[in-house]
């Protein structure tokens, strides 16, 4: 076999397998550097499946050479390979750019357990992005979880303690949620592939059992996703982990999860399940309106920075579900792309938050006031962020909202609505956004706050380096848009 | 009705009543500890749930005897399955366990709502 | 240079001219300054010099990149942009001649932002007259509002700042919560959202739709300022009066109407609206605006306050003259833009001089001001006598095409309109002229004479602009006509 | 017969599961929940799930009760007495029962041989399982070979707990209070240390051989190394952490751990190198079945290794930390 047929196999290999290495690298910046250069190796290889599967084709590799259904099978198609872009760049740029800002926050003997966790969370993500196995996906789940734990609990503040062990009972318990979905689904059907699981299922008489599955399923995904009303774990583990780590579980952490969770409804009930679909319209439509208006007003009046950005990130996958359960392509493509943007923006976002956290000890939006003289391009590079999650036209975050309003359009007087009601939380946005830009370019800066100079290079370049990509992204959309095209065309009418 | 399926339906009416003492205890209990326990009688509960649907009438464990060639055996995939999800279970007991030491650490109490209002 | 590469650099210029003022500054103002205007001139020459190929009937097109299908960053140079672009160009470098003499005269801080920004405004100006569809002038109208925030709230204390949120949140809102959604729905229609002459939504939408798409337009191009969306304006005054000028009489409120006009004229089509009953209403609230703002600017105490709600009339003048869907009609429309855009900036000049030089913004306190600043007051008087209508001004030019659409659609409700504001513009102007000329000052005046010399250059410039545009408006008529009266 | 005393089991686990809720001595409720596994082990034992027993009764009711015991010194013993007011919590409760009875009312009955489980791919497995690998027990060969893949994850999910704990504990400290004073041990208890000495060579043993012994009969990695971490840990109870920790010294520890998970990664990594996919041991040798037999070995090792490194590394993380 060549190289490239290895690919998605060493996808997920080279980060969970230098993990146990990293803990071994006790001189100092070497756990560091071997970590990143471990991220930097998954990224380019994402890229190089993606190059791949932009033409449409679909990757699979048989592990230990059993066939599917009796052996684990990685898939890779569109939809995974725009998944593996976001959650490698997130991590790749996080983890380069932020060694300083790790320095800080993390003491040196402990750095190799966290650079250890933190390839363990990228390989767990990278697992479940890309297995076709039902429990397998679990398993990777819950290596990423425990790794997700682990990366928040290194939060300085002893709130991040608390946080972490709610995320923790929260996670468990979604996780344990899905395994109940899918054992039902494995007694019903006796396999746990999921394309032979959608071939097998719709012999299943008995839909009672089903329909079960396809609840416990959604709502332990949804958990773990912090769909609203089950976010609220989500805004203090973000806000008290270290400030890296934000930056990289939240372009990435709860979209992995929905992925799955588009996955598994769209491929294994879509086409089985009687009114499935319209059930999921009908669930997940008012939950995604309703989190998308409640979390932007919380943003608004959010006095903390990170929790603000927090529950703008429950926000913005309410969009991801609108578009998800209009149930057309169109939607669907939105809603994908919307993944993809939308980590852009905040990856962006979050790293100007933690270029300010370096000079400011405090992230309360007040605190921040004038910090565009002292520091300016972070500053810059904060509202460049900014845009884009608003979707002004030329940032990414335009692509997707334009992509949804008009598949939103499609649905007659109720559409309309829909409208109304994404451009009222678009201007929620405006709001809370400008709300924390104002603070940095036009307030007086505070007495104490008057010495602070520019963050450090290297995490400014990376911050400039995606928020650039967030103008690139929304002047030449090409890679992500052919991506999404081709997830949205596989998710509604993939091969029977 | 034959004891089997009295035992067959007992099995999941107990993996439903366990299931829900342990969410119970996670959701209502104020104490970190008791929390951690009741997950994990709520992921044992899951356990059982698998477990039950490996059995087969007048099966062994799969373990093949090649001199019995008529032998049945229970399936082993659940099995294996549920193998792997108690190393999880106990993973995450662990750790969880580790946040509960530090946070009494911290904040001196395991209580929910005292932690709460500490900050 | 090819005319393509010209539409860039007319953006580039100033974008990089804005980089480059902020290098100048750590050279001293001067150096700063000069920076500004060389910037200035080497736009307006680059400009300018693109009218004599817009004359004899040549297009243009650049197409930058496709975002999505039918979904370009794309620049067209037509003659309505032509003409918008030479008119923001060419009033930059007054403009900034004036600013020196305002800025150093009050000694105002934040200079170098000031002009910073005043420079990306340009460029954002120049990409919406360049724009060659919606998407593109959308982006570029964001642009304009976000780069002219920090001149509106430049004082920066506690009012100036409030009043500053209010520029933004109604602009912002608007055209988010309006606008976008009618440049989407107007892609789900048509496919696509380039400005064509003739329009494009002909065939694919009718019945009350068409109103509807047409109010978000409307209420969504909230630089346009058509009454309930004019808040703005006024509250925008709290900014330095060069802004004021250039901004909210030029810039700004132009790349409102200007919008307005060409999506009446690309993508409705003129004629496919005026077929349309459910576009009947526009006439009305633009009457309403004219009257109402009238009224309100009668009221007015404060000279700057005033202004601006004079502009707001003057403004629905043009979307009014736009929705009488008629060629003379438009062409009305468009020399108002033009003299409308002379008379105002010579009225904030005048209004910046008083200030600078007696510390005077009331109207009351005008009395007698005139002896003591004759050539501010003389400008201002003629851009007074031109906002009237009266001749030898260009006011008389465009008010008599406007009227003419208005005969020749037989608009009953426009004449009466125009008349009666006519009238109402009258009464609010001729009191300030006869008090600053014609009444004693008060007693405990101390003298003080004319403001900077720049700014007497600068407003004097103007005023005679007015005067001249009312002999030699040819260009702009046939420019305009260019578009009306094409098959 | 059997059945009777499959329901007497399920009943008393119930029982055991009130009670552990309802008390509110977190000490009894530890103890409660080690009889709690040991009853669920029988139960598994009963479904012929012999590997699944093993295992839960060394994890369940080993493993985890030191661990518990572990935090419970170094926290609360007692949980306070408070009143509860989350109606909320209890909806949620009855929503999910409801939704899972609902669930149960037509699902296949218990041992129905012609249930969609054992007539899709399970066959496969005990039908090829002779064939493919060449010794008997399935259970071994579908965790190492068939979803090896689902055992690294596992593996590695052990080690992120391990490296979880150690990062939040951050085991950098002195010897804790948990062995009574200087870490001796219980050197006073004479009972208790002389059948402790007597017990742990057997248990390392019996670890021992159900690590080696995994391909034919119950038993594997895990369960060796489980079985031999609890044999330490008593060893460490008895005579000091001082001397557990002579016995294996920390880099010890790490080395199994790191060593563990090198080794499986490793086996799938040569797999592939020699032109299989990745941990398709049949390319280890010329024989196919002698391959996957030496892979099953090799990654049964590294499992065996990381589970007992990882345990032991956590129990030594919560005895280091001081009483606060």
């Amino acid at each position: 076999m060549t190289f490239n047929e290895h690919l998605p196999a060493l996808q997920v290999i080279v980060p969970l397998l230098s993990a146990p290495i990293v803990i071994l690298l006790t001189p100092r910046g070497l756990a560091w550097a071997a970590a990143a250069a471990s991220t930097l190796f998954s990224l380019f290889i994402a890229i190089a499946l993606a190059m791949t599967t932009v033409t449409g084709t679909a990757l699979t590799y048989d592990l230990g050479g059993w066939e599917a259904p009796y052996g684990i099978t990685l898939s890779i198609d569109a939809f995974s390979s725009l998944l593996l872009l976001i959650v490698t760049g997130a991590g790749a740029v996080a983890i380069i750019a932020g060694k300083a800002s790790i320095d800080v926050q993390i003491e040196t003997h402990r750095q190799p357990l966290f650079y250890s966790a933190w390839l363990l969370a990228l390989a767990g993500l990278i697992g479940m992005v890309i297995s076709a196995d039902a429990f397998n996906i679990f398993v990777f789940m819950e290596i990423s979880s425990l790794a997700s734990y682990i990366l928040i609990a290194g939060g300085p503040d002893r709130r991040a303690l608390p946080a972490t062990f709610k995320y923790l009972i929260t996670g468990t318990i979604g996780a344990t949620f899905y395994l109940i979905g899918v054992g039902l689904i494995y007694m019903l059907t006796g396999t746990l592939n999921l394309a032979d699981m959608e071939a097998r299922i719709s012999e299943v008489t008995s839909l009672n059992p089903l329909l079960a599955a396809a609840g416990f399923i959604t709502i332990g995904l949804a958990l773990k996703a912090a769909v609203f009303p089950l976010h609220v774990w989500l805004p203090n583990a973000y806000t008290h982990a270290p400030h890296m780590v934000t930056a990289f579980l939240a372009a990435c952490g709860t979209k992995v999860a929905i992925y799955v969770l588009l996955r598994f409804n769209f491929f294994v009930f879509q086409a089985n399940l009687p009114e499935h679909a319209v059930q999921f319209a009908f669930f997940l439509m008012p939950l995604a309106l309703l989190g998308t208006v409640i979390a932007s007003a919380v943003a608004m009046f959010e006095g903390h920075l990170k929790r603000l950005l927090a529950f703008s990130s429950v926000a913005q996958m309410g969009y991801v579900l609108i578009g998800a359960s209009l149930l057309n392509a169109s939607g669907l493509m939105a809603s994908v792309i919307h993944l993809f943007n939308h980590a852009m923006a905040k990856a962006a976002l979050f790293l100007a938050v933690a270029s300010l956290a370096i000079r400011f000890r405090d992230l309360r939006v007040d605190e921040l006031a004038g910090a565009a003289r002292t520091m300016p391009w972070t500053c810059a590079a904060f509202v460049v962020g900014g845009l884009s999650l608003v979707g002004i036209p030329g940032t990414a975050g335009f692509i997707s909202k334009w992509l949804l309003i008009l598949s939103v359009m499609d649905h007659g007087h109720f559409g309309i609505l829909l409208v109304a009601i994404i451009v009222l939380t678009s201007l929620m946005a405006v709001y809370y956004v400008w709300r924390v830009v104002e603070k940095l370019y036009f307030a007086a800066p505070r007495l104490s706050n008057v010495r602070v100079n520019e963050a450090p290079l290297t995490l400014l370049v990376a911050t400039w380096i995606v928020a650039l990509g967030n103008v690139a992204f929304g002047l030449y959309p090409e890679l992500p848009l052919t991506l999404a095209s081709h997830a949205a065309e596989t998710l509604m009418e993939h091969p029977r | 009705m034959t004891l089997i399926e009295i035992l067959g339906h007992f099995n999941y009416w107990v993996f439903a009543i366990l299931l829900m003492v342990g969410f119970y205890a996670v959701i209502v209990k104020h104490n970190l500890i008791k929390k951690l326990i009741g997950l994990s009688i709520f992921q044992s509960a899951v356990f059982l749930m698998y477990i039950t649907m490996d059995k087969v009438e007048g099966g062994t464990a799969p373990i093949i005897q090649p001199d019995l060639p008529d032998q049945i055996y229970s399936n082993p995939l659940p099995q294996v399955l549920i193998l792997t999800a108690i190393v999880v279970g106990v993973s995450t007991l662990a750790l969880g366990l580790s946040l509960i030491v530090r946070i009494n650490e911290r904040y001196g109490t395991i209580e929910e709502d005292e932690i709460l209002e500490a900050d | 240079m090819t005319p393509e590469l010209t539409l860039i650099t007319a953006i580039l210029l100033p974008l990089t001219g804005a980089a480059a003022i902020a290098v100048a500054s750590r050279f001293g103002d001067n150096i700063r300054e000069a920076t500004t205007l060389v910037i200035a001139a080497a736009l307006a020459i680059n400009v300018w010099q693109l009218i004599p190929l817009v004359m004899a009937g040549d297009r243009y097109d650049i197409i930058l990149t496709e975002i999505l299908p039918g979904l370009h960053l794309a620049l067209h140079l037509e003659p309505l942009g032509m003409m918008f672009a030479a008119l923001a160009s060419g009033l930059w470098i007054v403009n900034s001649i004036y600013s020196i003499g305002y800025m150093r005269g009050n000694n105002e801080s934040h200079q170098t932002r000031f002009y910073i920004c005043f420079a990306l405004s340009i460029a954002a100006t120049m990409g919406i007259a360049f724009s060659a569809n919606l998407f593109t002038l959308f982006l570029f109208y964001e642009a304009l509002t976000l780069s002219t925030y920090p001149l509106v709230s430049h004082k920066g204390d506690v009012d100036t700042v409030r009043s500053a949120r209010v520029y933004l949140g109604i602009l912002l809102s608007t055209s988010i919560g309006l606008l976008l959604p009618a440049i989407i729905w107007t892609y789900f229609l048509a496919g696509h959202v380039d400005f064509v002459l003739g329009g494009i939504l002909e065939g694919v939408v009718d019945g009350p739709q068409v109103g509807l798409l047409l109010a978000l337009f409307v209420f969504g191009i909230g630089k346009a300022a058509v009454m309930p969306v004019h808040r703005w304006l006024p509250a925008a005054m709290v900014a330095p009066t060069p802004v004021s000028a250039l901004l909210h009489a030029v810039a700004v409120v132009k790349a409102g109407v200007f919008t307005l006009t060409k999506v009446i004229t690309y993508i409705f089509g003129i004629d496919f609206l005026f077929g349309e009953a459910s576009s009947g209403w526009l006439m009305y609230v633009t009457s309403f605006t004219i009257l109402t703002a009238s009224i309100v600017a009668l009221r007015q105490q404060n000279l700057k306050r005033m202004l601006a709600y004079s502009t707001i009339s003057q403004l629905s003048y043009v979307v009014m003259a736009a929705a009488i869907l008629k060629p003379l009609a438009e062409v009305g429309a468009t020399v108002h833009m033009v003299s409308h855009a002379f008379g105002k900036i010579t009225l904030f000049f005048a209004a910046g001089a008083i200030y600078v030089a007696a510390h005077k913004t009331e109207i009351p306190q005008l009395k007698g001001i005139g002896r003591q600043m004759p050539w501010t007051m003389a400008a201002f008087t003629i851009g007074a006598l031109s906002m009237i209508g009266v001749p030898p001004t260009g006011g008389f030019v465009s008010k008599w095409y406007i009227l003419a659409g208005a005969f020749q659609a037989g608009n009953l409700i426009a004449i009466v309109t125009i008349i009666v504001s006519t009238a109402l513009n009258a009464a609010y102007f001729l009191p300030i002229i006869y008090m600053a000329w014609f009444m004693e000052p008060e007693s405990s005046e101390k003298a003080h004479g004319e403001a900077p010399v720049t700014m007497v250059i600068a407003l004097t410039f103007t005023a005679a602009l007015v005067l001249l545009f009312f002999l030699f408006n040819a260009p702009v008529v046939e420019l305009e006509r260019q578009i009306v009266e094409q098959p | 017969m059997i059945s009777l005393f499959g329901i007497f089991l399920l009943t008393l686990l119930v029982i055991v599961a009130i009670a552990i809720v309802h008390t509110r001595n977190l000490f009894a409720a530890v103890m409660l929940t080690s009889i709690f596994s040991l009853l669920m082990a029988a139960n598994f034992f009963i479904l012929d799930a012999a590997d699944v027993a093993l295992t839960e009764a060394a994890v369940g009711a080993g493993v985890t009760m030191v661990i518990f015991l572990s935090a419970l010194a170094l926290t609360a013993e007692r949980e306070k007495r408070r009143t509860y007011t989350r109606s909320a919590g209890l909806i949620v409760v009855g929503v999910t029962a409801i939704t899972l009875i609902y669930a149960t009312f037509d699902k296949p009955p218990l041992g129905d041989p012609d249930a969609p489980v054992h007539q899709h791919v399970a066959p496969y497995y005990i039908e090829k399982t002779p064939e493919f690998m060449g010794f008997p027990n399935v259970v071994t060969a579908v965790l190492a070979s068939f979803r090896g893949y689902d055992t690294l994850g596992e593996v590695f999910v052990v080690f992120t707990a391990c490296i979880g704990v150690l990062f939040i504990l951050d085991a950098r400290r002195g010897v804790g209070s948990m062995y009574g004073r200087r870490g001796r041990g219980l050197h006073h208890h004479h009972i208790p240390q002389n059948v402790g000495r007597l017990l742990v060579p057997l248990i390392v043993l019996f670890g021992l051989y159900v690590q080696f012994h995994g391909e034919y009969s119950a038993g594997g990695g895990f369960q060796a190394g489980a079985i031999i971490a609890t044999g330490i840990i008593l060893y460490g109870l008895i005579e000091g952490e001082n001397a557990a920790l002579a016995a294996i010294p920390r880099p010890a520890l790490l080395f199994l751990m790191v060593g563990g998970a090198s080794l499986y990664g490793l086996v799938g990594v040569v797999c592939m190198l020699l032109g299989g996919h990745f941990l398709d041991y049949s390319v280890l040798a010329e024989n196919p079945v002698t391959g996957r037999q030496i892979g099953v070995i090799a990654i049964e090792l590294g499992v065996g290794m990381t589970v007992c490194g990882a345990l032991l590394s956590i129990f030594h993380a919560f005895a280091a930390r001081k009483h606060s």
